[in-house]
């Protein structure tokens, strides 16, 4: 399998190669990195397809080192390279007058690069090593802007080391057990673990995925990390890196361990594991979606709404049937789809409004700026569910899974928080787009064009996966076949399950008519004439200038009933323990210069003093 | 036969709604000693709107009103009438759920776009009392879905046939209180009629709509009126095999709503959510366990 | 009583109680402020308006604080019953006079109609706004030397007809 | 009253449909407030005939303005009247709109009204009573019948008269105008 | 942060006269409030001082609309003062009568207007029918439905016409039967008291400070009345109560209201016992020529919305020199109003509005 080979040879290459060029010229750098993502997504679509697995190196202390590609990591490595390509076109005019430009892209291609690594990785050490490159350049491009994001990636770093070292006592307790750490053998040899011990990898490496998948209690890392982030950064770190849980997820629990084996014996330790993940899922619902309500940072409100999601892929991952599975997954590419949208659709505003995402000083924009104005339309649309969006049918297929199972309760918490999110996403797109225009922004401009192409492409995505689901859901009816389920009954537009069926054309066909026939009925009616929003009701007198807009505490009556229960207990607990330990070791401190790089070499020079003595007496 | 139905339910779903409106308004007249409008008031209203020449804010303002009724349209398609019920093996329940957001959704967008604070407080107030309402409602139907085992509502319908209105029957009996309890708001009748709150807010959403926008939205109402009572006898009175028969029921569920809206003052939101929160949820939230202990 | 007190405590006020229930206190423009807290000390806390005459043959204003007092007890008695007229003249050109509002925050909207309607000016009111009138008026609207029906003819009789235009 | 004659529905719904639906945007100028609430609510019951108040001048079809016009309201008056889609009627209540009525030497209204906007029915009365408002009713209708109630399209084809008198007695008005200004183009 | 100036009024449905408020909103509270009025000004002061003492009367009936025949009694105890004219003892009943009878429909008015604002129109259209029965009394008696120009200096234009007494007991023995109806749909009512309960709270020190009077001030607990702090006409010769309560919020002020329609109509039923026979017209002079003489007035009574004073100047001359009315309505809904606003909720203004019964026309005047 030369092709993973030369993927990321071409992956990593391109890393240096974007910087060196960026000292050259910086057009020639742009050209680059569009031509290098549209390269990684051309040589990625051809891997179509295709099974298999090749070692490349065998020198690390005599562990082989092996890449494998199957139809779960070939779709997460398609999304992966079409949303990094997407966001590199996005940030061309983007971080088109900042600093520090080169290192920016580089880092943005290293990031790519560790991702399609992980993916692809064939064993648990490539697997650890592709994921400590892609968390360490993360912290590097979530620290750009500095001041406080500085801080928001010392807060992901933190977290991110302390789910690499529990994955690192995993692999390392892994192969001193069975002596490889290739995964397609191991998934033979922990069949017949004792059940502890499967729950015991489930829960340390469930530690490492749900940090970096934002569930519940290990999620503080994520709202800050995704405010302070470059715009177009957040996009990728939202749609694709944080979804890396997902993957981690699903290859522990149904490739690793296989759990899909164990789930429906009466006795089984596995089955409670994954029990208690899908209620830790649903918490993860419920809760930061009635935050994200409270937020009026645009940014933040999206970022809570990314753990929020998180939530249905783990409560339909971990429910474990056919239909919960493949939802979860289709989620999980649902969400990258419409959240890299949202996030796009605010940093062309924060272009235009000099970096404003506060959501209590915008409104109006729809006239200025209609493009952004149909991705966030059609990306909430995605986040709610509405039918004829990609998330209305992977919902419906959670949901579906969630009712047939008899756990009305997990539906609940789903269903509540689609309607949660209804109400924080149209405070979103109502301050921003709606209601009075302010007056600084009458002269604002529409976003250039390579910002609007990435919108436009996500945009229609949306609605041709949520009209023809078969799509996509072919690809994910293979990866649940080999994890050995049942096929699920899909259709180019449809599902089929015993206790319900789920027909979009239809649908789409019965909607389509009903706008044409009411929008011939409204056009019976008298021509009607554009007013300005001067020209509006306000009770007799003129539209005061400016100050006609209902934007500020849009939910009060809510917020005032809710506010005192939805504090983030789990941040202030952790803040809380980050200060004590600073106290306590304040001794200590003098080693800790502030410096980035003395932090990697410590972490490295641990984990390097880690691995030698495994290797060396074996003490695990 | 089939595309007669599909063709067939809307309109008649808009007939009858529009009718409820009307009858609302002679009710009323009636409880409060006056002779009250003719039946056909609302359509003599309709047809007056359409003719008018009103003042349009920009194309989400036309679109978002377009969708909001055209989503309400499509969901009679999948709610039984009696036994027609041209769409509902394309989806059950659970698009039904989603399918109610698009009317809601498409008015927000529309009114926000007419860029009117009395609008976007309505709004704001509009999605705050679904919120409210959406909690309970949401357990009443897991309950439902969970006691009949299935999400077709058509389902639904036809097992009732057999035990009788899952009203009356023993694990859903809570569930029916919760649905009775919160059928105001889903309404939008008095005691929860805060989003329109003319005194208050000068109709809300609807500030800025004359013309034929306010025709829209007057259809948009009554097809909202239609599918709060029709899911209700759906899923709580078993339905019906024969449309005269649901349309009766219907028809008892219509002045139910009425008189309530008759002798009741209108709350705040705030008050609105707290009991919505209250006494209807803690209800389902029983009944669900009910239907979970006894069902397994 | 009050009467008795007040001589004693004023100097230059002038007391006369003609009518039933009615006394009538009239003082230099100096003088109002002190015998205001004075009275509302005594208990008399009940502003009811303040008042503007203009008397021009006098070219002078006449300001008019009426007093009375809330219940102190069940029964209503004297106290309650007697209605004090404070009077006082400034200048008519370009009169001034300070606010009230300190004691009486109640007096906030009679001065700023006063302001308005009589141009007299109140040192220290927060908001001296227009409160009734849509235009400007020379003189203000409620002095003596205002003609209405002269500013009716010039004003609205000036406005042309739209329908004579039609015709055309 | 012929709303139940269904000849005439056929023949012409739209102006039908304007005469028995007259969703009414009032101004309580004064006394205007005190004689409106009868006829609307259980005694007179205006909604009988299709005549109910609404919220906002976008949703109405017929404007009453109750009696006389201050200059602070008649600006309102001007922005309702605007905002108000057409086909749009006016009726003005009382004495006063007519020709200041007892107010004729009052420096704070104005004395007639259809010099600002066109005006089709005006209701004598001081104050008129329930019965008169019906009376002049009926009279619009026969007005919208005959194609007489045609103020909003005086006030299109007079706007700049309409305009140049509105701002000679309130001064520069804050909103564009309505239509354009002929002259000024 | 974008600031939300929100207009109440004039043109708003809940705003009951024409009368405007600029509210400062922030989410569904209000910052500050400040009302604009001025929309119902026609000078009428100014107008007064160039009509002679009788051709005045059409025009203070004018300046409250709602209750006109408390601004006759007004004007003609001003006059009367000032002139020193003395009223028959008959006259001084059938004025109570009167008065009575006006309070009655003017609260059925203002509970038209309240229940209105809470969106409860079953109750309002029951007390405007009701109101409207009333009207129909006046109708008979004086000829005019709304203003009636009855009381007059000196008496009452006209004597009770045969068989009215029995007409006034009928008619409020109709309205009387209704108060159950009333009490268990709309006085009783849990949701009423959840709106209305703490709802524009005045207490007693602020409402003292700002010149409250009527309910504003009797809803904190002070029995303030005029007609019994200094009574006029007949309302010394009959005993009664001051309805009071302690709360100060609008849900109290609402109950003071109907307290007193009950009280009135037993009053009414007093007075019509208790009233003697004889002349109800002392003779003015030629009202073309009336002089009178000079000198100052201040007269005050009891509207149905609170304390009425009138300062009148003659100079000796056949108009007034300067007549002033001191409405309720003024400080209840310029500083009472604000105050009141200050903090509450948007879904309340009308609520707070209506239960201060904010009159517009006599603000304005």
């Amino acid at each position: 399998m030369t092709g993973m080979e030369i993927l990321l040879l071409v992956a990593f290459g391109g890393v240096m190669l974007t910087y060196i060029l960026g000292r050259i010229s910086s057009s020639l750098r742009n050209t680059f990195a569009v031509v290098l993502s549209l390269v990684l997504v051309v040589i990625i679509a051809l891997m179509y397809d295709k099974t298999g697995e090749t070692i490349f190196y065998r020198g690390f202390f005599g562990i082989p080192m092996s890449f494998r590609i199957d139809a779960l990591s070939w779709l997460f490595a398609m999304a992966t390279s079409v949303l990094g390509c997407l966001s590199v076109i996005f940030s061309l005019s983007y971080m088109s007058d900042r600093k520090n430009i080169s290192f920016y892209y580089s880092m943005l291609f290293l990031v790519n690069a560790g991702m399609l690594g992980v993916v692809f990785s064939g064993d648990l050490l490539s697997f650890f090593i592709f994921w400590e490159i892609m968390s360490w350049s993360t912290f590097l491009l979530i620290s750009f802007n500095r001041g406080p994001a500085v801080a928001a990636g010392l807060k992901y770093i933190i977290m991110s080391i302390i789910g690499s070292m529990a994955m690192l006592a995993g692999t390392i307790s892994l192969y001193t057990n069975y002596g490889t750490l290739n995964i397609a053998d191991l998934s033979h040899l922990t069949v017949s673990a004792s059940p502890g011990y499967q729950l015991f990898l489930l829960i340390i490496f469930g530690v490492a995925f749900g940090i970096k998948n934002a569930v519940m209690p290990l999620h503080t890392w994520l709202p800050d990390a995704y405010t302070e982030a470059p715009s177009p950064f957040s996009a990728v770190l939202s749609g694709m890196l944080t979804r890396m849980g997902i993957y981690g997820f699903l290859l522990i629990i149904y490739v690793v361990v296989g759990a899909a084996r164990f789930l429906h014996a009466a006795d089984s330790t596995v089955s409670s594991f994954n029990y208690v993940l899908a209620w830790l899922g649903a918490i993860t619902i419920v809760i930061p979606t009635f935050i994200a309500m409270l937020q009026n940072d645009a940014k933040r409100l999206l970022a809570w709404h990314g753990i929020g999601q998180g939530g249905y892929m783990i409560l339909g991952i971990a429910f474990g049937t056919n239909m919960g599975v493949a939802g979860g997954i289709f989620h999980t590419l649902n969400h990258a789809i419409y959240i890299v949208l949202l996030f796009m659709s605010v940093a062309a505003i924060q272009y235009r409004t000099g970096g404003v995402r506060d959501l209590n000083s915008l409104g109006g924009l729809i006239k200025k700026m209609p493009v952004a104005f149909i991705g966030a339309l059609l990306g909430i649309c995605g986040l709610i569910g509405v039918p004829l969006t990609n998330g209305f049918v992977s919902k419906w297929m959670i949901y579906k899974t969630l009712i047939s199972g008899r756990a009305p309760f997990l539906a609940f918490a789903a269903l509540i928080g689609s309607w949660g999110t209804i109400l924080s996403v149209y405070k979103f797109l109502h301050n921003i787009f709606l209601g009075q225009l302010p007056e600084k922004y009458r002269d604002i401009k529409q976003s250039p064009f390579n910002m609007k192409l990435p919108i436009i492409v996500l945009s229609s995505t949306i609605l041709l996966f949520g009209i023809l689901p078969g799509l996509p859901l072919r690809v994910i009816n293979k990866i649940v076949v080999s994890f050995g389920f049942d096929s699920l009954n899909i259709s180019l537009w449809g599902i089929v399950s015993e206790s319900g069926m789920l027909n979009t054309i239809n649908l789409f066909a019965a909607i389509l008519a009903g706008l044409i026939a009411v929008w011939l009925f409204f056009r019976i009616g008298a021509r009607t004439i554009p007013v300005k929003q001067d020209d509006n009701y306000a009770a007799g007198a003129a539209v005061p200038r400016d100050r006609y807009s209902y934007t500020a505490k849009y939910y009060d009556p809510l917020f005032r009933m809710i506010s005192p229960y939805l504090k983030d207990i789990f941040n202030t607990f952790y803040m809380k323990i980050a200060d004590l330990t600073g106290y306590l070791s304040n001794g200590i401190r003098k080693i800790y210069t502030g410096y980035v790089g003395n932090y990697v070499m410590y972490i490295v020079l641990f984990i390097s003093l880690m691995i030698f003595v495994q290797m060396k007496w074996s003490p695990w | 036969m089939h595309i007669i139905e599909l063709i067939f339910s809307p309109l008649l779903a808009l007939l009858i709604g529009v009718f409820f409106l009307g009858l609302a308004r002679k009710v009323m007249a009636r409880i409060q000693w006056r002779y009250g409008p003719p039946v056909t008031q609302p359509l003599i209203d309709i047809i007056r709107l359409l003719s008018q020449k009103s003042a349009s804010h920009g194309v989400a303002f036309n679109i978002g009103l377009v969708m909001s009724l055209a989503g309400s349209l499509v969901i009679t398609l999948f709610l039984p009438f009696g036994k027609i019920a041209p769409m509902s093996n394309s989806g059950g329940m659970l698009v039904i759920l989603y399918l109610m957001l698009i009317g809601p959704l498409g008015m927000a967008i529309s009114s926000g776009e007419s860029a009117n604070p009395n609008a976007s407080i309505g709004i704001s107030r509009k999605l705050l009392l679904a919120m409210g309402y959406e909690l309970p409602f949401l357990l009443v139907v897991l309950a439902l879905m969970t006691a009949y085992n299935t999400t077709s509502i058509t389902e639904i319908v036809s097992l009732q046939r057999d035990t009788g209105w899952s009203m009356f029957t023993f694990p859903l009996v809570l569930s029916g209180i919760a649905y009775l309890l919160i059928l105001p708001a889903m309404l939008g009748v008095r005691p929860f009629e805060v989003v329109n709150a003319p005194q208050e807010i000068s109709s809300g959403p609807l500030v800025e709509y004359g013309g034929p926008y306010l025709a829209l939205a007057t259809l948009q109402h009554a097809l909202a009126f239609f599918i709060g009572i029709s899911l209700f006898v759906n899923l709580m009175w078993g339905g019906a095999a024969n449309p005269v028969i649901f349309f009766l029921k219907m028809l008892v569920v219509f002045f139910l709503g009425i008189f309530v809206n008759a002798v009741f003052p209108r709350l705040r939101i705030d008050q609105a959510i707290r009991y919505l929160w209250r006494w209807p949820s803690l209800i389902a939230f029983a009944g669900l366990i009910l239907v979970c202990v006894t069902g397994s | 009583m009050l009467k008795q007190e007040l001589e004693t405590t004023f100097d230059n006020i002038t007391i006369r109680m003609e009518k039933k229930n009615q006394l009538e206190l009239s003082i230099t423009k100096d003088g109002i402020m002190s015998v205001l807290s004075f009275l509302k000390n005594k208990g008399y806390d009940h502003l009811h308006v303040i008042s503007c005459v203009d008397w021009i043959d006098d070219k002078q204003l006449e300001l008019v604080y009426i007093l009375s007092a809330y219940m102190k007890q069940d029964v209503p008695g004297e106290t309650e019953q007697l209605n004090i007229l404070l009077k006082t003249r400034i200048g008519r050109d370009d009169p001034k006079y300070i606010t009230s509002i300190a004691l009486f925050p109640a007096a906030e909207p009679y001065e700023r109609e006063i302001h308005e309607m009589f141009g007299v000016d109140f040192l220290g009111h927060p908001r001296l706004t227009p409160l009734l009138l849509e235009r400007d008026y020379d003189i203000p609207p409620f002095r003596k030397d205002f003609d209405t029906k002269q500013y009716v003819d010039d004003v609205f009789g000036s406005v042309p007809s739209v329908e004579g235009e039609d015709k055309n | 009253m012929d709303r139940n004659q269904l000849k005439k529905w056929f023949q012409n719904p739209v102006k039908m449909a304007h005469k028995y639906s007259l969703h009414v945007v009032y101004f309580c100028t004064g006394c205007g407030i005190i004689e409106i609430p009868p006829s609307i609510t259980a005694r007179w019951d205006a909604e009988r005939f299709g005549i109910i108040p609404v919220a906002t001048p976008r949703q109405a079809s017929l404007f009453i303005i109750a009696g006389y016009v201050s200059l602070k309201t008649l600006r309102s008056i001007i922005r309702t009247y605007e905002q108000m889609p057409e086909p749009k009627f006016t009726v003005s209540l009382g004495s006063c709109p007519i020709n200041g009525g007892m107010y004729y030497d009052s420096y704070n209204t104005i004395k007639h009204l259809e010099k600002y906007i066109p005006v089709d029915g005006m209701i004598a009365g001081c104050m008129p009573r329930p019965e008169a408002i019906f009376v002049g009713v009926t009279h619009l209708w026969t007005l919208i019948d005959k194609d007489m109630a045609d103020g909003y399209k005086r006030y299109r084809s007079n706007y700049s008269a309409y305009r140049a008198n509105q701002e000679k007695i309130l001064g520069k008005l804050e909103w564009p105008p309505l239509f354009p200004i002929h002259g000024e183009e | 942060m974008r600031e939300l100036e929100l207009y109440y009024g004039p043109q708003h449905l809940g705003m009951v006269g024409n009368f405007s408020l600029t509210l400062q909103v922030e989410g569904d509270k209000i910052l500050k409030a400040s009302a604009n009025p001025g929309y119902l000004h026609r000078g009428f002061e100014k107008l007064m001082e160039k009509r002679s003492w009788i051709k005045n009367f059409p025009m203070v009936c004018r300046i409250n609309v709602i209750e006109p025949d408390s601004m006759e009694m007004i004007y003609s105890m001003g006059v009367e003062k000032l002139a020193g004219i003395e009223v028959p003892e008959r006259a001084h009943f059938i004025r109570s009568i009167f008065l009575e009878l006006a309070r009655v429909g003017s609260h059925l008015f203002g509970l038209w207007a309240y229940a209105n604002m809470l969106g409860f129109d079953t109750v309002a259209q029951w007390a405007m029918y009701h109101r409207d029965l009333v009207l129909d009394l006046f109708e008979e008696l004086t000829g005019g439905r709304v203003y009636h120009i009855y009381i007059w200096p000196g008496g009452v234009r006209r004597d009770f016409p045969e068989g009215f007494k029995d007409k006034i007991v009928k008619t409020l023995h109709t309205i009387g039967g209704c108060v159950p109806d009333y009490d268990s749909t709309f006085f009783n009512n849990r949701l009423f008291y959840e709106r209305a309960c703490n709802v524009g709270k005045v207490s007693r020190a602020e409402a003292m400070e700002m010149g409250g009077v009527g309910q504003v001030i009797r809803a904190t607990g002070m029995a303030y009345d005029i007609r019994k702090v200094e009574p006029y006409a007949a309302y010394d010769r009959v005993p009664w109560n001051v309805p009071t309560r302690k709360e100060g919020d609008a849900f109290s002020r609402i109950w003071i209201v109907r307290d007193e329609m009950i009280e009135s109509v037993h009053m009414i039923f007093k007075l019509l016992d208790e009233m003697p026979e004889g002349n109800v017209y002392n003779r003015i002079p030629n009202p073309f020529k009336w002089r009178i003489p000079e000198g100052e007035a201040y007269v005050r009574c009891e509207s149905s919305r609170g304390e009425l004073g009138l300062y009148m100047v003659s100079d000796g001359g056949k108009e007034p020199y300067r007549a002033h009315f001191r409405t309720p309505s003024y400080s209840h809904g310029l500083t009472v109003l604000e105050k009141a606003l200050e903090g509450a909720n948007i879904s309340d203004v009308g609520n707070i509005m209506m239960s201060l019964y904010v009159v517009a026309p006599e603000i304005d005047r």
